[in-house]
């Protein structure tokens, strides 16, 4: 489903945030990428949808190599990707429900399957009775939660989460993670970057551990460290 | 398609009326200018109507002293003859004897007995009547009349009113400067455009962003900004255009009851559909300079 | 306190540039309203002047029937006494026998034989000279004109130009119409610059938001954004203001070399320090409102 | 130092953040706010720097009742406190440097000062070579690091920190830990909302449980649940 193949991608600032990095991710599998602060994480995910392009390497998502894929050509690939970024990226005026819906919106859903769908996946995230709220209404957990909710309205065939559980408490990303393992049984690939050793060390998912943009770890049924 | 649409709708509506007072100022500056615009374009209008009225009615009087030879007038003949072969100033010509003179100055005051008497044939001149070519200018007019005043046995040559120069200058001073101001004020326009939809997609770049993300096209997104902008200029036009109808009308209609009635302004109005020509076009305009404001603001910030 | 002010004026230049479409707006759409304002006050006493000038060299001439009686004279004399008794029109008044009035007309006509030997005391009418006092309307004076005129034996009421009556509409009517646009465009010029803060404070709103939240006072994050406003108004002022005196410069010079000498527009002038008082005026009025714009939008966004 | 009497805090939207929470907070001390997302732990943070007023109760801070503060005394008060963000809180358009610097800067101090402690306080969260970097040109924990440093640069008296370790990996956030408590040791007053059981865990430090708004247990030497 995805593959990276010699990846190296160095920022305007001199940085190298990745070298040659390569890997591939199978339909329906489950990756933790894990790694100190400022390992690479964050900038791996952005590569997959095309936010970023490496400077050396290939990326190829869904069968394409999309780093030379030309721009008009990079919305449909996003409408197959589900992301949870790190910063939530809600739409401050948008409530709620908007919000989950305006993913829905944006790429031409009718009415009817948005007033479907988006109660739906509300539920699923636990924030039925918050619809109408604006984000700065919310906590910081429950705004993660909306973040999950639009990426995945959507049913993408991946799912790229960047810290989802950050701002949660024990409880509450217990449930997120059941949640992300639940749509990842059902055919849905998921790429998890993440600070949280208990929850690596209780699912034992494929781990991969980056240190300074370089790969020094890739196991299966892995844990934190 | 059709929620497309209500979205592109929706979206324009909700930006237009968030981003209000900018939207408000760049309406008052498109309507200002394009009013200008239609004003400078009226008043030029204005200008050669009165020009041309008061041209037409010109008629160039040679008066030639009553003890004038005939050979002496067969040089104003000759003269004016040869003028019409040319063509250029000259258009035709007559003469009016001295019995004719009297004649036309006894019906121009027909009504006061002291001027009749005051004219008969022995105070009173024959003439040359000298047409003008209808193109032909005040200057032309004024060398032809410099030229005659030069042969023998003239009285006077009464020559276009300086009037007409003093309007043709004006015209030119005034409509040169109205111009440049209005032109100014339209980048002013275009520039209120450009920023209230640059304005509009700064305020919204994040949903930008996050639309981007999630997948919406280009096009999706630069949509309602572009119409925004349209919507912009169209209003300034509307606004603008109305407001010079207006003007006009009361110019027009202050021609023939406010003004004492010999003023001389008569004709210093755009006639017929040339108001609502220039209307028409300025609201053209309002949209075009929305349309380009908005199209070259729309196309930042949207490199994926 | 010398880091603060360099704090203001670098926080101010970093956001006048950051917003610089939007400002540059701003400040074209104050100069343009500037521009307009002091030009309608220009016009305003360009009438004005031209109007005093021609009403000063204004005189009323009364011409009498030459077989008029003296009993029927008399009644002139004690229709204009009693009229310069009253003071309001007729400040004083004179007989011109026929003898003068032939000596007026052979004077007048000094280069013409012909109109010399037209004006003999046959022909030429006696008249009164009737000079108004400095302060009456061309109204007062026609009125005047009207009450002569019914009087026996008049020949003729040579009354003030209707050039006058129509240059008090023409001053009436261009005077409202652009003071309006002008105060429209000002309008739009506080409007632009208030949303210029604006803009420039919500642009910034999560830095106001750091500010407040690490302690800053009110008054030190209003500051720039205040001056700021101020120095748009001002900028547009000073244009505004230049644009004024070289306009003024250029039609004062076109009145003389551009129009032909006798165009009757000499006098449309406005004369000695009026046109600086009047720009400096619009630099005032400029900073005046940048302050009025910035000082409201500053005043949102900052409730603790 | 802090003490929190009685205070209701009811948003607009009808939900009761807080109910009837009471406790005091000793110069010095060092307290963890705990409990599940949309407990109220932001909102009680949020009380103590006036950017929420209670509907009841009352609130001081060094000595004084903050809820009826004039609005010119706020910046005053905001000056004794350092506030680390759930979200950070850095300006886009500025450095890693020029943000520290801003927090000095805006309360008037001079330009020596400045260039004195901010590199100080870099060293001390390990971004001295990242200064002239802009926030987006860092990673998620690289921000968070930031958001600390301006919040103690200042020295102040009382540090509100909202979930400082969140995104930081378990390595990074043991650093922060130990910097905060090396803070508090030379006096400054600590209140840190968290969800990272390991980190209470090992501090063995107060903890202040909230559920729902209540606080359900204040606990000395205590342990995340
Ligand atoms: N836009 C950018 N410009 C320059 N440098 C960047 C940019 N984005 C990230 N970096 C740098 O690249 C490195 C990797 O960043 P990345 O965000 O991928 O880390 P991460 O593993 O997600 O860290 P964290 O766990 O803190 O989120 C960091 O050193 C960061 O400073
Ligand atoms: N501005 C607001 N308007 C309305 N409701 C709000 C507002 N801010 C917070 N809330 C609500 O108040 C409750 C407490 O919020 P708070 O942010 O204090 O929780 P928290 O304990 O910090 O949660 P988290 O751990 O997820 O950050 C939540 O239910 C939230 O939805
Ligand atoms: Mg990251
Ligand atoms: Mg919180």
């Amino acid at each position: 489903m995805i593959r990276i193949e010699n990846v190296t991608k160095t920022y305007s600032t001199d940085v190298t945030a990745l070298r040659d990095a390569s890997f591939e991710v199978n339909k329906a599998e489950f990756v933790f990428l894990v790694g100190p602060s400022g390992s690479g994480k964050s900038t791996l995910l952005r590569l997959m949808s095309r936010q970023e392009r490496p400077e050396k390497g290939g990326v190829w998502v869904a069968g394409r190599n999309i780093v030379e894929m030309p721009n008009n050509k990079i919305p449909e690939l996003r409408r197959k990707i589900g992301n949870i970024f790190q910063d939530y990226k809600l739409l401050l005026n948008k409530t709620v429900f908007e919000n989950v819906a305006f993913a829905l919106e944006v790429i031409g859903k009718p009415k009817q399957v948005i007033r479907q769908q988006v109660p739906q996946v509300l539920e699923i995230v636990g924030l039925e009775d918050k619809a109408d709220r604006f984000p700065h209404q919310l906590s910081g957990g429950e705004q993660q939660r909306v973040s999950i909710a639009r990426a995945f309205v959507n049913r993408p065939l991946i799912l790229l989460a960047d810290e989802p559980t950050g701002n949660l408490d024990p409880g509450t990303g217990e449930g997120i993670m059941r949640l992300l393992d639940r749509i990842n049984t059902t055919g849905t690939t998921v790429v998890m970057a993440t600070h949280d050793q208990r929850i690596v060390n209780q699912m034992r998912k494929r781990v991969i551990q980056l240190d300074r943009g370089v790969i020094v770890r890739d196991q299966h049924r892995g844990v934190y460290d | 398609m059709f929620s497309r649409i209500t979205y592109v709708f929706r979206e324009m509506w909700a930006s237009l009326s968030r981003n209000l007072t900018l939207t408000v100022a760049a309406v008052i500056t498109a309507t200002v200018s394009l009013f200008l615009s239609g004003l400078t374009l009226l008043i030029q209008e204005g200008f050669d109507n009165q020009l041309s009225a008061w041209t037409k009615g010109v008629r160039l009087l040679v008066y030639v002293d009553n003890d004038a030879t005939p050979e002496q007038l067969k040089v104003f003949t000759d003269a004016l003859t040869q003028a019409k072969a040319e063509g250029t100033v000259v258009k035709d010509f007559n003469y009016c004897d001295v019995a004719c003179s009297v004649d036309v100055a006894h019906k121009l005051y027909a009504g006061d007995p002291t001027a009749i008497e005051l004219y008969n044939d022995k105070t009173t001149p024959s003439f040359f009547r000298v047409i003008p070519v209808n193109q032909s200018s005040a200057t032309q007019l004024n060398q032809l009349a410099e030229r005659l005043h030069g042969l023998p046995k003239v009285n006077a040559v009464v020559s276009p009113d300086q009037m007409i120069t003093t309007l043709s200058v004006l015209k030119g001073f005034v409509g040169v400067r109205s111009l440049i101001m209005s032109i100014v004020l339209l980048l002013a326009a275009v520039l209120l455009i450009w920023n209230a939809i640059r304005t509009a997609m700064f305020a919204r770049r994040r949903e930008i962003e996050v639309m981007k993300l999630v997948g919406a096209t280009n096009w999706f997104i630069r949509l309602p900004f572009m119409l925004e902008g349209l919507v912009t200029g169209l209003i300034g036009g509307l606004i603008g255009g109305g407001a010079l109808l207006a003007v006009n009308q009361d110019w027009t209609d202050g021609i023939t009851t406010r003004f004492p009635a010999n003023s001389g302004l008569a004709a210093f109005v755009a006639t017929g559909s040339t108001p609502w020509s220039i209307a028409l076009a300025m609201v053209a305009l309002g949209a075009l300079v929305g349309a380009i404001g908005s199209a070259t603001a729309a196309g930042r910030f949207l490199d994926v």
